[in-house]
């Protein structure tokens, strides 16, 4: 089932047998079926959380639950979630001296510029969207921060903010002009502004209120709209640093491996090596011909 | 068949199909897709539970789906960053081998 | 105020220091200022989980200071999110920081080496800091959600590790992990669903207090041991493991082996012994048994085949983790131990075996490393006159492995010694059977290794140059390793330390 | 009270009928196009079951960016996979045409 990954788009070598495909779908539809039933059967008890919400919303400084939730009653959750998303981020890190092999013609391919947006005039962008995006980006950029403030109120917030912003960044570095570059401080510090902010925050308000994150009172509102607007700029730059190390990821070639902790991993157990499909399967493909 | 139930299906089902894509499907892209796909039954689920609370919402489930789905794309970017990674390296000792 | 300088500060801050070593590694440019920066975290970090070992054994007159809760943002339970720590997850934080201390020394050393390229320690310090604070926050958490976000951070901040070598079969292995990683995860998270549908709290304490045999904690119970056994690596789905710990980094896969697939098992652990204690059927726990003597059975067999080092000792950890298993059994040896949760006699056996076998493992790993790094390679048919070239490294490959068999001066000694007494007062013999056919089987994949090492180099095969060493490691990398085998032994001469820990905290 | 039933029912079946075939289209590209028709659906049922803020967030990130990282992910392995046949993929970049 969990062979090395098969890239050879859809060459059915290493695929499952029928009959255990088949088996597969029958146990888990059955049991799809108890859980339904069991589900279904048992009527949902009202927690006494809502209700608990409600109650401690006029002290939690914000009045839209959702985010009272997320940034106050349940901060703890946030914290880690924002760390889960430094962890992507680190992991896609590009490498700082390996900003050549960026290729520089690929929309987004950041040149070794040293700052995070730089305006380049590829032969590559196309003057309709460029034009368009003229319009929309900023558009976007004030949807976002209107669905930022409006988060403590009415439902937005964090999260669909920060995607918003991620998204305008997207639709800018297809249109080929603008070029991201994060390996250069500033971007460092965009991805880690949030940890920075919360962190600060947590520790600085353990100091009056005596316990972590226990925002006082009268500041529950700004403290909350602080962390959440750095959150914003976390989470927007961090998908957006997926999103460009994923459409110009161009990898160094094994050869540059250190030669000898490359060969030690190369003679692995066979199972592990791919099922070299013939080469002449990948030319012939444009469009997958389904095995008939 | 109230709307409670419909959606109950709804996630079950979802989390079903996408344990079958994630065991079934040959290529890495479609175990990704399967992935995400039981993800939103799980999420469906959960808003569902959140529903039928007769005046407003439970937000405690709303906060812990969306944080459920930020870390679901976080989790997604890696696993196709990962396998981005091993598709150039394939390919790359494929083009050295012929 | 005055409550900040009560003791129970101490667990946010295991959480948050990790946390801030995370961010100063990820924005601090020079290599040497992060590699100090996280020592001195390491060593704090030591000292507060020390600090936080004996206030709470120290407490040990009036039981409930011995189960400390801190609610984070004032709110309690039910609403906020609580950490709690009772003996079992302070021993285990313990660890953590010890482990933690020592191989980041290493670290410190191994990715220094000419040999591997400095860039690695952009990535692997600030993931290092992020997985250590995964592992702190889960064996504190006291929330069912909060325990998902905390195995999210472990698994991907662990994949990320796996795969920071950049070779195609590193980041094969670090992309199998993954997807088993978000499928555990997934699970759980329905599992959750399901319990908060039923019972309507996140919150662990009031969970036990509610929870009855329905057909929902079943089902939430079935997914929540399929997740974890999914992350635990136990035998059937054990088949990712090999090779993630396998192709790891030296301090990578020993913090894996050592401590990463034990938060798993430790979640597994409180679940069915005492949080949905009333729903888990004595089946399932003879269940869970069975699975543990297969994994070791299958485990040191596959270790007997394996032609790597790392490999060998990976499979050996799939081995080991069979021990643990045999925990659910003995658990509730009589009906009205059920209500003792975390606590008794098959508990701190099983605690004593996770120490033992997290020090033993771990030297087992930085060994095996340096032998790596040393002769380019670790195929274990052409480590002919190691012992020649590498005293010391054998000599603590030779101590961990007798701490894996359970060769008397060391901890697994110990540890199987507790188990077998507490298999024989429940008068289950066969697992004592499972018990010392496994230390047989890993003697013998362990002697297999000696066996190679000792043999000098003219006879069994030609002086080629790719027998012999090409580098010279610094000695402290091998010191470390030394270290860590010295522990079983220490831990081997005094149980008592850890024993009378464990007890700590015990009727939550 | 039944035409609300009415619309989950084919809210429910329209989105088990899109993960179905999100599985078992031959073609990766559609794969992924109706993975993101299938965010927008689930964004739809949010709605439906007013969590409004969950609507905005699977809308933007769960349909939009993931989709975005996936057709990012295709269109390397694609560009790779034909930049073998005739340049290795470190030039690649001229036939870079748009998708």
């Amino acid at each position: 089932m969990f062979q090395a990954p098969d890239f050879k788009n859809n060459s059915y070598e290493n695929e499952l047998p029928f009959a255990t495909r088949v088996l597969c779908a029958i146990v888990i539809g059955a049991l799809g079926f108890g859980l339904i039933a069991a589900l279904i059967l048992t009527e949902n008890i009202s927690s006494s959380l809502p209700a608990m919400v409600q109650q401690k919303l006029t002290q939690s400084g914000v009045q839209n639950p959702v985010t009272a939730v997320l940034l106050n009653f349940r901060s703890y959750d946030t914290l880690l979630e924002i760390g889960v998303l430094l962890t992507v981020a680190v992991a896609m890190l590009p490498n700082a001296n390996f900003n050549s092999d960026i290729n520089p013609d690929m929309p987004g391919g950041n040149r070794s510029s040293s700052h995070l947006v730089s305006v380049v005039n590829s032969a590559a962008g196309n003057p309709p969207l460029e034009a368009f995006l003229r319009w929309l980006i900023p558009m976007i950029i004030v949807m976002a921060g209107y669905m930022l403030w409006t988060g403590t109120a009415l439902p937005g917030g964090a999260f669909q903010s920060g995607a918003l912003l991620a998204g305008a960044g997207v639709l800018a570095q297809l249109s080929g002009r603008i070029q991201f570059c994060f390996t250069s401080t500033t971007a460092k510090l965009l991805l880690t502004i949030s940890l920075i902010t919360f962190v600060m925050v947590a520790i600085g308000v353990a100091t009056t209120t005596g316990v972590v994150l226990q925002y006082p009172l009268e500041l529950a509102a700004p403290l909350i709209l602080l962390v959440e607007s750095a959150a914003t700029l976390s989470i927007a730059a961090i998908l957006l640093l997926s999103y460009n190390t994923l459409a110009t990821q161009v990898f160094e070639s094994p050869s540059e491996h250190s030669t000898f902790e490359h060969s030690a991993f190369d003679n692995q157990p066979s199972d592990v090596t791919e099922t070299s499909a013939p080469n002449e399967t990948l030319q012939s493909q444009t469009a997958e011909d389904p095995k008939s | 068949m109230t709307q409670d139930s419909l959606y109950i299906i709804a996630s079950v089902g979802l989390f079903g199909i996408g344990l079958y894509g994630v065991i079934a499907a040959p290529h890495i892209l479609r175990k990704i897709l399967a992935i995400n796909i039981m993800s939103v039954g799980v999420f469906m689920l959960l808003v569902t539970s959140a529903k039928n609370v007769n005046s407003t919402p439970d937000p405690v489930l709303h906060a812990m789906v969306l944080t459920g789905i930020v870390v679901a794309i976080a989790g997604t970017a890696l696993a196709l960053f990962l396998a981005g990674k091993i598709h150039a390296l394939s390919e790359a000792s494929d083009e050295d081998s012929h | 105020m005055d409550s900040l300088l009560n003791l129970d500060i101490l667990l946010p801050t295991l959480v948050g220091l990790p946390l801030i070593a995370a961010i100063l590694t990820t924005l601090l440019k020079s290599h040497g200022l992060r590699a100090s920066i996280s020592i001195a975290m390491a060593l704090i970090q030591f000292m507060i989980a020390a600090a936080l070992l004996s206030w709470l054994s120290g407490s040990g007159t009036s039981l409930e200071t011995q189960y400390q809760r801190y609610s984070l943002a004032g709110w309690g339970a039910p609403l906020g999110i609580d950490l709690a720590i009772d003996g079992f997850a302070a021993l285990m934080l313990m660890l953590t920081a010890a482990l933690t201390l020592v191989l980041t020394v290493y670290s410190r050393y191994y990715f220094f080496e000419p040999h591997s390229r400095l860039d690695k320690t952009v990535r692997f310090w600030p993931l290092w800091w992020l997985l250590i604070m995964g592992i702190n926050a889960l064996f504190l958490s006291g929330d069912i959600f909060n325990i998902y976000v905390t195995l999210e951070i472990i698994g991907l901040a662990a994949v990320s590790l796996v795969a920071l070598d950049g070779s195609r079969a590193a980041l094969t292995a670090a992309l199998r992990y993954l997807l088993v990683g978000l499928l555990g995860s997934l699970c759980y998270l329905l599992a959750v669903a399901l319990l908060y549908r039923a019972y309507g709290t996140l919150d662990l304490a009031q969970l036990s207090a509610i929870a009855e045999p329905t057909a929902i904690t079943w089902a939430a119970l079935i997914l929540i041991t399929t997740g974890l056994l999914l992350k635990t690596a136990l035998v059937p789905l054990h088949f990712w493991l090999p090779l993630a710990h396998g192709s790891a980094p030296a301090p990578v896969s020993a913090i894996l082996s050592a401590l990463v697939v034990k938060t798993s098992f430790y979640l597994l652990a409180r679940f069915w012994l005492d949080t949905l204690a009333p729903a888990a059927t004595d089946s399932g726990l003879l269940m869970l048994g069975i699975l543990g003597a297969a994994a070791i059975f299958w485990g040191s067999i596959q270790a007997l085949r394996a032609t790597r080092l790392k490999l060998m000792v990976a499979y050996s950890t799939v081995a080991q983790l069979g021990y643990l298993f045999l925990l659910f059994p003995l658990a509730f040896p009589d009906e009205d131990a059920r209500g003792a949760g975390l606590s008794g006699p098959a508990v701190s056996a099983v605690v004593y075996f996770i120490v033992a076998h997290a020090c033993a493992k771990a030297a087992m790993f930085l060994a095996a490393g340096n032998i790596m790094r040393t002769f380019g390679h670790d195929e274990i048919a052409r480590l002919h006159g190691l012992a020649k070239y590498m005293p010391l490294s054998l000599f603590t490959f030779a101590i961990a492995g007798a701490s894996l068999i359970g060769l008397p001066p060391s901890a697994g000694f110990l540890s199987k010694w507790l188990l077998l007494n507490v298999a024989i007062d429940a008068a289950q013999w066969w697992w004592a059977i499972v018990i010392l056919m496994g230390g047989l089987m890993a003697a013998t994949y362990v002697f297999r290794v000696l066996n190679i090492a000792f043999s000098s180099v003219e006879e069994k095969a030609p002086i080629e140059p790719k027998n012999l060493p090409i580098t010279k490691l610094p000695t402290i990398m091998s010191l470390c390793a030394f270290l860590l085998a010295m522990l079983t032994v220490v831990l081997g001469f005094n149980a008592e330390l850890i024993l009378d820990l464990v007890t700590v905290g015990d009727d939550v | 009270m039944n035409f609300n039933i009415f619309i989950d029912g084919c809210l429910v079946i329209g989105i088990l009928t899109l993960a179905c075939l999100c599985l078992a289209t031959k073609n990766l590209f559609t794969a992924i196009v109706l993975f993101v028709s299938l965010g927008l659906l689930i964004a739809i049922a949010w709605v439906r079951l007013d969590a409004p803020d969950l609507a905005i967030a699977e809308a933007a990130i769960g349909a939009g960016l993931t989709g975005a990282l996936l057709l990012a992910t295709w269109r390397q392995m694609r560009e790779r996979a034909h930049g073998n046949a005739d340049t290795p993929n470190k030039s690649g970049g001229e036939n870079v045409s748009s998708p």
